[in-house]
């Protein structure tokens, strides 16, 4: 399964909550103001990841235009762009948009 | 793959219309089709013909139109959403004395059905919201 | 036929999104659709009895739950988690409902061909 | 007392516009001037004089038309807000040929010297939004 | 000061943040989706404010609206309908909107 | 004189908001109201250095922030806990700002005339 995450990990518990039943088949896509939640220092759930099966993806646009840099973020994210958001949706089903 | 698209949220004050539309590009450039685009909810805001934003700025409405005009990709504005929140259709309009031309280019109004074919057609729906 | 499986998060009155929200469920039901709904987090709460949003000018919405059983969408799920968390028990709903852990929950999902939040 | 309003949400996706209205209506009893409401973000959609929810629902938008013409109560939206959403200013509307009576009844269009004048001479200003 | 809270304390972090700092003299009022956190099983950060200084409102006709019964809610939780609202209006200076 | 507080708990690039927002203080600048910024909770990263909203085809409205000074707006303070939680140093930021406990920013809140967040 596929979670797409648009909200910030303040603002929402859309991510605590995927992370709470993902499993080594599902993967999550971080986009719009989620992408803080890749950070190391952001005490998002996810720091509490890492060595789990969980995939987690970021997209890179949307860390950008935010500031928010690779080298900040916790190591076992991976990055796409659209073209690998693309990617994923195809290669996935079904696909939950948690917004 | 057909790759059919949900908008849910109003533009400029969410990401939703813009993070769909570079999805769109992307899936295109990849030699996806793009099915449809159901607006629904605050969704329908972006089909509003009178937008203008300031010349700097992306204008939302304006892509969409392009998209239908370079791609011939289907706009679709739920119906019902659109007329709760004051977008009517042209006929419904003239009768009412309302806005006839309110919808951009590009874009069409039909009912709840239209997002279900696309559902069932599609091999993959994917919602932007806010 | 597909497997479409609503899933709502939030509560039933206060504004439009839940009511349209179910619109395309009952639309989907309609297109012969095999229909599941999920409520969990704080769409639990939109089952509740005694809800009079005419208190604050707004349209009753609870009847649309009662026309699910009428779209035969009885595929009705409740995330018992979530119920625990609010204390609540199936009694207090205006329908019934099947109550099932999240993880349950879970693996239904997977086997949707399309899951529909808002 | 002196209050004025500010409504920042759109209306049926949101409860800010009936939130604020029934606390207008209820400073209104308690003999409160309601200086002024100022729509500002999507808050702008609540003056969308196409509107017409079903016949069983409230209708907001026509409420906000009958609270300027039964109390006086000064409608205003914000130019730029309104603009680049796709409601236009009646001179703008005829210079592009777009909708000219976009504006529901009761409502106008100014710039944001019209809030922070609320802001100034009003005793307390509040916010409804999403 | 007066804490206007609208967002249910599941979704948003408002309340709890508002809680932190509030003090003898704040007052707090749960509108919309917000008056959920008025019920003594939610969870809400405010089950744990019994015996504090903190003066907590709830909107009643929200949660009539919602079902949201005062039986059922926090014993130190008040109840104000619209013309309660206007009154903490008139009586608070200044006010959080908290959206 | 009005003392009128600016609460930004959002971040800048996105969406429209936050932009929205700001043209609030500076008008309220314009128009010689005493204007106090602070930035809180997500807010804080609105003012991140290298942000690059062009990547999603936005306006950088980073400038934005640097023309408070030119209204001049030079109460902007940031709320210390909001950023230790994030890990953030103010040399990360465009523009010098005061970095105040959340104790001591309730007190000069509660002196404000009006509290403004979005």
């Amino acid at each position: 399964m596929l979670y797409i995450i648009n909200k910030s990990h303040t603002d929402n518990l859309a991510l605590s909550k995927c992370l709470q039943t993902a499993s080594a088949t599902d993967v999550v896509l971080l986009i719009e103001h989620a992408v803080y939640a890749a950070l190391e220092l952001s005490q998002s759930p996810l720091t509490a990841m890492a060595g789990s099966a969980v995939t987690v993806y970021a997209l890179s646009p949307d860390m950008q235009a935010r500031g928010v840099q690779q080298a900040a973020c916790l190591d076992f994210i991976q990055y796409v762009d659209y073209a690998g958001f693309v990617e994923l949706v195809a290669a996935n089903q079904p696909i939950r948009s948690c917004f | 793959m057909k790759i059919s698209i949900q908008i849910n949220a109003s533009p400029y004050q969410h990401q939703a219309a813009d993070s769909a539309w570079h999805f769109i590009q992307a899936a295109l450039v990849a030699g996806h089709q793009i099915y449809r685009v159901f607006f629904y909810h605050d969704g329908i805001y972006n089909a509003l013909r009178d937008s203008r934003p300031p010349g700097d700025e992306r204008d939302i409405v304006k892509r969409w139109s392009a998209l239908q005009a370079e791609h011939g990709i289907d706009l679709v504005v739920c119906v019902s959403s659109a007329q709760r929140r004051g977008l009517l259709e042209q006929s419904v309009a003239r009768k009412v004395g309302g806005y006839e031309a309110a919808l951009a280019d590009g874009f069409r109004i039909a009912g709840l059905g239209l997002l279900m074919e696309a559902i069932i057609d599609a091999d993959r729906h994917i919602c932007f919201g806010s | 036929m597909k497997n479409i499986f609503f899933i709502i998060d939030k509560p039933l009155h206060g504004n439009i999104q839940t009511q349209e929200f179910i619109d395309i469920a009952l639309m989907a039901a309609a297109f012969d659709q095999r229909v599941l709904m999920l409520f969990e987090g704080d769409g639990v709460y939109a089952l509740l009895q005694q809800q009079t949003p005419e208190a604050i000018g707004l349209k009753n919405s609870s009847p649309l739950l009662k026309a699910l059983s009428v779209y035969d969408i009885n595929d009705v799920f409740v995330e018992a988690e979530s119920m625990r968390e609010r204390g609540l028990s199936s009694e207090q709903f205006v329908i019934e409902v099947n109550v099932c852990p999240r993880a349950e929950l879970k693996q239904q999902q997977e086997t949707a061909d399309q899951l529909f939040s808002f």
